[in-house]
């Protein structure tokens, strides 16, 4: 089984995009950074004890689901979009989602579109090897209107392009989008046009057939969101792990109380390890992509759905 | 030879299946058959258990199901609903355009640049040694990256094209460079062959229209992709718009449109090689004269003539008129659209492949020792008699080999069309078709299989030509 | 054998350099139309060079050299007339491997004499035949030995019609049973009276058709006589030597 | 003999000339500018042409480069200096970004303390291969050429040192086979043996007898994972083991594709033809997406050792035409001399054609290195991360987004320099084979 | 000299095809041990191949041959045996130019006789005295001259200690001067009592050392004789035109 594989290699293989602002990119000193990477510590702190016991693979848009298939990585934590396809055809077992996304568009002020129905005859950019070129075509097919599209291999290229004015409109994930726009010279000069032309759910996935090794990545997925809700932090997990508190829910959680630990197949404090690599799901969102960062994402669809948001637990119990 | 003196029958011995030079290459023959045999049934074994692990079946079927993604270059009609086989297509076409393309602006940069290489002017050989090195011992890859780069900071975009203090076009108000490529008019005709009817709004001008562009592989060399409507997303009517412009045209009135079809272009191709043959005649003409008399009549005006008047008469006949690019809703409509993507695939191709080309035809002159040019000089032969006679000749040997092999791999090169996203056979069957249906196995085999036939022929090609032109020897 | 008045070429006080190096120093000769003159002279000496010099392969820097009336200049015209006039052949024949014999012979009289084909062949098979090889007309030059190639060389050279020909030791990379074919030519050449140049250390061909042997050294002509007297009698210390040399192996 | 004429006066030189300078406008600088830059109308434009191109390149290209900023923690930090500096618009280099991140670009995500091993490798590399490329160099050397593909393997990935031995090990037996069993057995049955055997012990012994050693011994560097090699370094490594490990299965493939047994030459032509007919993206491409389906279920090792995998089927089929080549390049007589010593084919083969063949073939090796090398390139598309690769990657990083240039220009002129010298010495080594087949 | 009885080589009926072209036909030949014979005959008659069907260098495809005893079949082991029985010399020596002269010498007897090496030098010092260059032992074949590196070839196959030694056309690549010094090795070798076979052009050789000469044309053993009565009183047609050409120039 995939989880006695991890524990006998001592490391979790984990497999993230080759490089996209505030969801994965190495520093400096070789460490890699990002909200899909703080996933990835998680997990491996909760089944290994330390957030750094990761080997990150980096894997493009065309081989990432043969990396997951053939057992190369472990999880495959890049930004993909849960679809029906992948996730019965291609037969993967999508954990969870960690950031609700939609394919927007982008572009310069001084074109002077309002909207992306008026993008008729318009050079688009787009980002190859994803779902974005079929939403694209299928959004310029319902509205009957015409579009050049530029297929790029890369963001970086494909920003490059879109700065320069080879396109007119530049076409990812929002976030995506945000983040491009973060780090222009002028991001004030660039909109977001208001459409959001599909759904975007992406998380972390894993292969079908070993539903333990799903159930671990599924739930510290879950275990940082619920963290959030409950106002599990970085800053007060010790203490509220020390002793019982008087929430049962943060109990369970953190292994004060029940056997949710054993269940899974590991030791009792394996949610608290999650949550301390990183923090909660907040903590981490903050930290690599949220207002405060170059990224500058607001929490909007992915607020807790008890502020409006689609982030919603299933209960610990 | 009926007395064949083998030993006396001793009968077969097993040791001889080793130690008999007859049965010996036998005996290994068989063993390495069958070692290839298990190797491949082992292959292949492990591909049907671990598709059946993953619940996957071998079968081409996705190629008939609709593809669903655009593809902004197409040399023949394609929209997002016709299936992946024809995409496969679309891509294969735009591999062999740029392929083609290619080629031939290596082979002349590659001559230039060998010829100036062994120029005695020292800063002329320096440059076209810096041009060398320089393409040789970078990554191919690299250069690509980096022209794709180069022309889309460099160039003005097309809305830099707007207002009074903009960039201008060039050529009388008909090219526009910009950083998503080239704008260059189009050839279109008032009395086209077979366009007329497209601007008739009935529901089977389309399929009359995309019959004709089918049929004819020049029509399609002219639109590389025409203007504006690159992509047509209209599931019926708009696809008619075969001439970029006509279906606007349409829209307006009953009056003929000046557009362009298939038979008008197969028209011209024809004039042309008639033209040719024409000139040809001519040629041989000329050398009877010679022959005959020792002197040769001045030919060149009256080939140039053989094959540019009737092409003019063909172009009158036809009503051709330029259709000029100009600026539209974001870009620039009408004209022929050449993308950055293909430009920079090509340059990058022609430049790298050119200096080998370059080397090859250094080494092919260098190859003709100094005293055939000097025993051509003793009989009295002109320079530029002895370059067409004497030298050239015997260099073409020598440097047509190695040429045709790098036309090979520029073509294999062509692949790296992935890195500035040009959407050839590698990106459309070998890229999204696979990405979207999860067959990198058929997909990859049938990816594989094109480039081997491609590079088959060629290297058929070039095996005809070695044996036609081998030097005869003692 | 009898030689005319008349001057076919005239080299006086030419100079050649190559780069600084002094190749050609001071050369005077007068060659008389039907002369046949034999070159020597040591390894480096400038033999080659000088008579390269006279159809203009190789440019001289100073002096004159007058061939048949016409003075070698940078004149292309001059060029051309004086290359159609004299032929040359070299110690690795250079054909064109490319072409039939046939063809290496009719190239220059269709291309620079401009004479219809049909005429052209027909001297070239007259020529063939003087070399004794017509039955290669139609091979290529690869498929023929040494000393066959040579003597295509010379017929290609006598279809032009030259009035002079200049011979670069032709012999001297020729296997020696071939020697004698080529040599059989020359000296027949010889006794129809063409004014030959020949840089050759075939000594025994020298006696017999040579009218002046010259022997070269360091760039200077330094002696020059009769082949009897030059052979039997050589004046300079230099020539002593490169006799005793040359006639001792 | 000869009725001489009057005219032809014997003449004797007395004074020797001596030599003298030639004439003033044959020498110096003049003349060579005459004859080099402005000797005709064409090469007088050409002159100036070419003198325009090379200003208008160095005009843009020199300021912006020299004027490169150096200090700078990220892009927009860069930008300002360069505005303070320069002026608001002046455009220049930003080459803080090679400061922070050569060593990145050079080993990839190799742990920093230990970078001292791949440059103890590289140096290790050199030493190996000085005595095949350069014959002056002392034949003892070739020992270090035989065990350096260990020791290579051995200090970049490091693990337990007696993986290598073992391994080692293997190909000792085999060779003892070859010389011990082979008068006993003849020699078809020797080289049967001694592939059979070796590769039995390979798979079954050899993992376990490296463990229990470890256990008595414990010796060992430590480990470091693929994916933590990137870089010039991953570059370098999988071409260079692509070569080395073609070079075998090169060789036979040559071999194979000159004998005259039926089934095997088809089989290699057939061999060599796929693989060099498909452009090696594609087989990449396979290495990645396919490779998996080929092997038994449950088998997966990484992306790195099965693009060296196809790299190295890739590379021997360009290898089997250059040996080719120098196999052909061999006289007849030659075979004939070894058949007629009573020396049977792998012999031959071995003392007397391989040595001849394989010399005259390593400019043809080296040049397919270098090929291989600029290849390597391509592995971006699977996600390794090359030295191109890795530029994304840094431009991924918030603080080095919009980075472009510089770091092209970096690796460009890496692969230049790299390139650059190995076709020089292919050059050279051309020439002197050329010299002493004289 | 004296000829034994023992039969060294049999050779009956054999017939050779290159393709469809009869090269061989019916040669029957008895060489007896010590016999020196000298095979001559125009270029093409099938000389060399037939010495090479002896050492199955070429496999003749009817009739049979019988070296010391062994019948020539297609069986390795036989074919391993003769070959190590026989030594041959080419006519362009086919030294391996990437060893020294010493290894040249010493590896056939190391790899095939399995002689410690030491041993094996010796025994090819001594056959480097024997052809008169010791001296030259450890350079490479390149740094010698043509008549240098024919009498290092003839050391190689005396290494191997063969009873029976082919030579085909040993002399026939050399400079005049050189041809003596190989003649010479090989008369020595003769007088040694060697069973050779040798196809040569020299008639000296032949005269000298021969105890029979073959005359072959067309694939055919045409006559065979002693030296004397071959060259003063041939019988057949050819032979009589052969060695007027042969001995004429
Ligand atoms: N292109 C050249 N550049 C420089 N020096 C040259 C050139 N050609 C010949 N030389 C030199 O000029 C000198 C005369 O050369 P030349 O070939 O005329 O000698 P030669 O008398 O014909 O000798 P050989 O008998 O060897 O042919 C020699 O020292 C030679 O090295
Ligand atoms: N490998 C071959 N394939 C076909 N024909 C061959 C081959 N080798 C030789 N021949 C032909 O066989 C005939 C005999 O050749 P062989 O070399 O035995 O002649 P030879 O008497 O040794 O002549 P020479 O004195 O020229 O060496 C010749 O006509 C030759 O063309
Ligand atoms: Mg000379
Ligand atoms: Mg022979």
């Amino acid at each position: 089984a995939t989880l006695d594989d991890v524990k006998a290699r001592g490391e979790l293989k984990c497999g993230v995009s080759t490089g996209l602002a505030g969801f994965s990119a190495p520093d400096a000193n070789n460490v890699w950074q990002g909200f899909d990477v703080a996933y990835c510590r998680a997990l491996a702190a909760a089944v290994l004890g330390d957030p750094m016991k990761v080997a990150f693979t980096q894997t493009t848009g065309q081989t990432r689901f043969t990396a997951l298939a053939s057992g190369e990585i472990d999880v495959l934590a890049r930004n993909t979009t849960w679809t029906f396809s992948r996730d019965v055809d291609l037969k993967f077992e999508f954990i969870g989602v960690n950031y609700y996304d939609g394919q927007g568009f982008i572009a310069p002020k001084s074109l002077g579109v309002a909207s992306a129905k008026e993008l008729d005859g318009a050079t688009v950019c787009i980002q190859t090897g994803t779902t974005t070129e079929l939403n694209l075509a299928d959004f310029f097919r319902a509205n009957n209107i015409s579009y050049e599209p530029v297929p790029i291999e890369t963001n970086a290229e494909a920003q490059q392009q879109y700065l320069a004015g080879a396109c007119d409109v530049y076409t990812t994930d929002a976030s995506g989008l945000a983040a491009t726009r973060a780090t222009f010279e002028n991001p004030s000069d660039h909109v977001i046009l208001p459409e959001i032309i599909s759904k975007e759910p992406l998380g972390p996935l894993v292969r079908h057939g070993d539903n333990e090794w799903g159930d671990i990545a599924r739930w510290t997925l879950n275990a940082l969101i619920a963290a959030e809700e409950y106002g599990v932090t970085s800053a007060n997990i010790a203490e509220l792990s020390s002793a019982p508190t008087n929430n049962p829910e943060i109990n369970r959680l953190l292994g004060t109380e029940g056997e949710l630990g054993a269940m899974l197949g590991l030791d009792a404090e394996w949610a608290k390890r999650a949550i301390m690599a990183g923090g909660n799901y907040g903590e981490i969102f903050e930290k690599n992509i949220g207002e405060a960062t170059p990224i500058g994402l607001s929490r909007g669809l992915n607020a807790q759905w008890t502020e409006g948001g689609l982030l919603y637990s299933p209960p610990f119990r | 030879m009926a007395t064949i003196s083998d030993p006396p029958e001793r009968g077969f011995r097993l040791s001889q299946l080793i130690f008999d030079t007859r049965y010996r290459s036998m005996t290994i023959q068989v063993v390495a058959m069958v070692l290839i045999g298990l190797l491949l049934s082992w292959l292949i074994s492990n591909t049907i258990h671990n598709l059946e692990a993953l619940g996957k079946d071998f079968n081409f079927g996705f190629l008939s199901q609709p593809a669903g993604y655009d593809i902004n270059q197409q040399l023949i009609d394609y929209n997002n609903q016709m299936t992946h086989g024809r995409a496969a297509l679309v891509g294969i076409l735009n591999t062999l355009l740029v392929a083609v393309l290619g080629c031939a602006l290596a082979t002349v940069l590659g001559v230039i640049a060998g010829v100036l290489r062994l120029s005695n002017n020292w800063v002329v050989s320096r440059l076209t040694a810096v041009y060398v090195e320089g393409f040789r011992n970078v990554p191919l890859l690299l250069w690509i990256v980096l022209i794709f780069a180069l022309m889309t900071e460099s160039m003005p975009a097309p809305r830099d094209f707007r207002g009074e203090d903009g960039s201008s076009m060039l050529l009388g108000e008909s090219v526009a460079i910009t950083n998503r490529g080239v704008y260059i008019p189009n050839v279109v005709f008032s009395r086209s062959l077979g366009g007329n009817d497209v601007a008739a709004p009935e529901p089977e001008a389309p399929a009359a229209a995309a019959a004709t562009t089918n049929m004819a592989g020049t029509y399609g060399a002219s639109r590389i992709a025409t203007g504006g409507a690159g992509v047509q997303t209209g599931q019926s009517g708009t696809s008619a718009a075969a001439g970029g412009e006509a279906g606007d045209g349409a829209a307006e009135g009953g009056e003929v449109i000046p557009t362009s079809s298939g038979w008008d272009w197969l028209l011209i191709l024809a004039v042309l090689i008639a033209g040719g043959v024409g000139a040809k005649l001519l040629g041989t003409r000329a050398a009877h004269i010679q022959e005959s008399t020792g002197k040769r009549p001045m030919t060149l005006p009256l080939q140039i003539a053989a094959v540019l008047v009737p092409l003019i008469v063909v172009l009158v006949g036809l009503g051709a008129s330029l259709d000029k690019p100009h600026l539209g809703g974001f870009n620039f409509d009408g004209g022929v659209h050449l993308r950055n993507s293909l430009i920079a695939l090509w340059l990058a191709l022609s430049l790298y492949t050119g200096a080998f080309i370059a080397e090859i035809v250094r080494g092919g002159i260098l190859a003709i020792s100094k005293g055939q040019t000097e025993a051509a000089y003793a009989l009295g032969l002109r320079p530029g008699t002895t370059m067409n006679l004497v030298i050239l000749p015997q260099a073409l040997r020598v440097i047509i080999p190695p040429l045709i092999s790098q036309f090979l791999n520029l073509t294999k090169n062509s692949s790296l069309a992935i890195a500035v996203g040009y959407m050839d056979v590698r990106s459309t069957l070998g890229g999204i078709t696979i990405n979207q249906t999860g067959r990198e196995l058929e997909g990859m085999l049938l990816l594989g299989l094109f480039y081997l036939v491609l590079s088959l022929l060629i290297s058929g090609v070039m095996n005809l030509y070695n044996s036609s032109v081998k030097l005869k020897e003692r | 054998m009898k030689v005319s008045d008349e001057v076919a070429i005239q080299i006086t006080k030419m100079n050649k350099w190559y780069g600084t190096f002094h190749v050609l120093r001071d050369i005077d000769l007068t060659v008389y139309r039907g002369e046949r003159i034999v070159i020597a002279g040591p390894s480096g000496s400038g033999k080659s060079t000088m008579i390269r010099c006279i159809n203009r392969l190789e440019e001289h820097q100073a002096g004159s050299i007058v061939v048949d009336g016409i003075e070698l200049s940078s004149d292309l015209k001059n060029i051309d007339k004086i290359r159609s006039e004299v032929g040359m052949c070299f110690q690795h024949f250079n054909l064109f491997p490319h072409l039939t014999i046939l063809e290496n012979c009719t190239l220059a009289p269709i291309w620079v004499r401009k004479i219809p084909k049909k005429q052209a062949e027909e001297t070239a098979m007259h020529f063939l035949e003087k070399v004794k090889i017509p039955e290669q007309a139609n091979k290529y030059p690869g498929q023929l030995s040494g000393g066959q190639q040579q003597r295509v060389a010379i017929a290609r050279s006598l279809c032009m019609k030259p009035r002079i020909m200049l011979f670069d030791e032709p012999t001297s990379a020729l296997d020696p049973e071939m020697i004698k074919e080529v040599l059989d030519t020359m000296v027949e050449l010889a006794e129809e009276g063409m004014t030959m140049l020949c840089v050759t250390h075939e000594m025994g061909f020298a006696r017999q058709v040579a009218n002046r042997v010259i022997f070269m050294d360091a760039g200077q002509i330094v002696e020059q006589n009769e082949p009897e007297e030059f052979f039997n009698n050589p004046q300079h210390e230099r020539t002593k030597l490169f006799l005793s040399q040359i006639l001792g192996h | 003999m000869s009725d001489t004429h009057a005219q032809t006066v014997a003449y004797v030189r007395d004074t020797m000339l001596d030599q003298q300078d030639p004439p003033l406008n044959q020498v110096g600088a003049v003349k060579w500018i005459r004859e080099n830059l402005f000797s005709g109308w064409l090469n007088i434009l050409l002159t100036l042409l070419s003198l325009w191109v090379v200003y208008a390149a160095l005009s843009h290209l020199l300021p912006w480069a020299l004027r490169g900023i150096w200090d700078a923690s990220n892009l927009s930090e860069c930008r300002a200096l360069a505005a303070e500096r320069y002026g608001a618009d002046a455009s220049v280099a930003c080459w803080a970004v090679l400061a922070e991140r050569w060593p990145q670009l050079i080993f990839g995500f190799f742990p920093k303390e230990l970078y001292w091993r791949p440059i103890l490798a590289f140096l290790l590399f050199l030493a190996a291969v000085a005595p095949v490329l350069f014959s002056s160099v002392p034949r003892k050397m070739l020992w270090v050429t035989a065990l350096a593909p260990f020791a290579l393997f051995w200090l970049i990935w490091g693990g337990s040192i007696w993986g290598p031995i073992a391994a080692i090990l293997g190909f000792v037996i085999g060779w003892a086979i070859m010389t011990y069993a082979a008068p006993k057995i003849g020699a078809l049955l020797a080289v049967i043996l001694a592939i059979i055997v070796p590769v039995l012990y390979w798979l079954f012994v050899c993992g376990p007898l490296a463990g229990a050693l470890a256990s008595v011994v414990p010796l060992s560097l430590q480990t470091v994972a693929t994916q933590k090699m990137g870089g010039f370094l991953l570059a370098t490594i999988i071409g260079v083991s692509g070569i080395v490990l073609s070079l075998p299965l090169g060789i036979l493939l040559a071999l194979g594709r000159q004998s005259d047994m039926f089934i095997i030459n088809k089989f290699s032509v057939a061999f060599i033809e796929i693989i060099r007919g498909v452009p090696l993206i594609v087989w990449l491409f396979t290495a990645s997406l396919l490779l998996n389906y080929f092997l038994p279920p449950g088998t997966n090792f990484d992306l790195m050792l099965r693009v060296i995998i196809m790299v190295t089927l890739f590379s021997a089929a360009y290898i089997a035409e250059v040996v080719r080549g120098g196999l052909a390049a061999l006289p007849k007589g030659q075979y004939e001399a070894a058949d007629a010593l009573g020396l049977d084919y792998w012999k031959s083969m071995r003392l007397i054609i391989l040595p001849q063949a394989l010399k005259i073939s390593i400019p043809g090796i080296v040049n397919t290195f270098i090929g291989l090398f600029k290849d390597t390139t391509l592995v971006v598309f699977i996600g390794l991360l090359d030295p191109i690769g890795l530029s994304s990657s840094i431009r991924a990083s918030t603080d080095w987004n919009g980075v472009y240039w510089e770091l092209f220009v970096f690796i460009g002129l890496c692969f230049f320099i790299f390139c650059f010298s190995m076709g020089r010495y292919s050059l050279f080594l051309e020439k002197k084979l050329r010299r002493e087949h004289r």
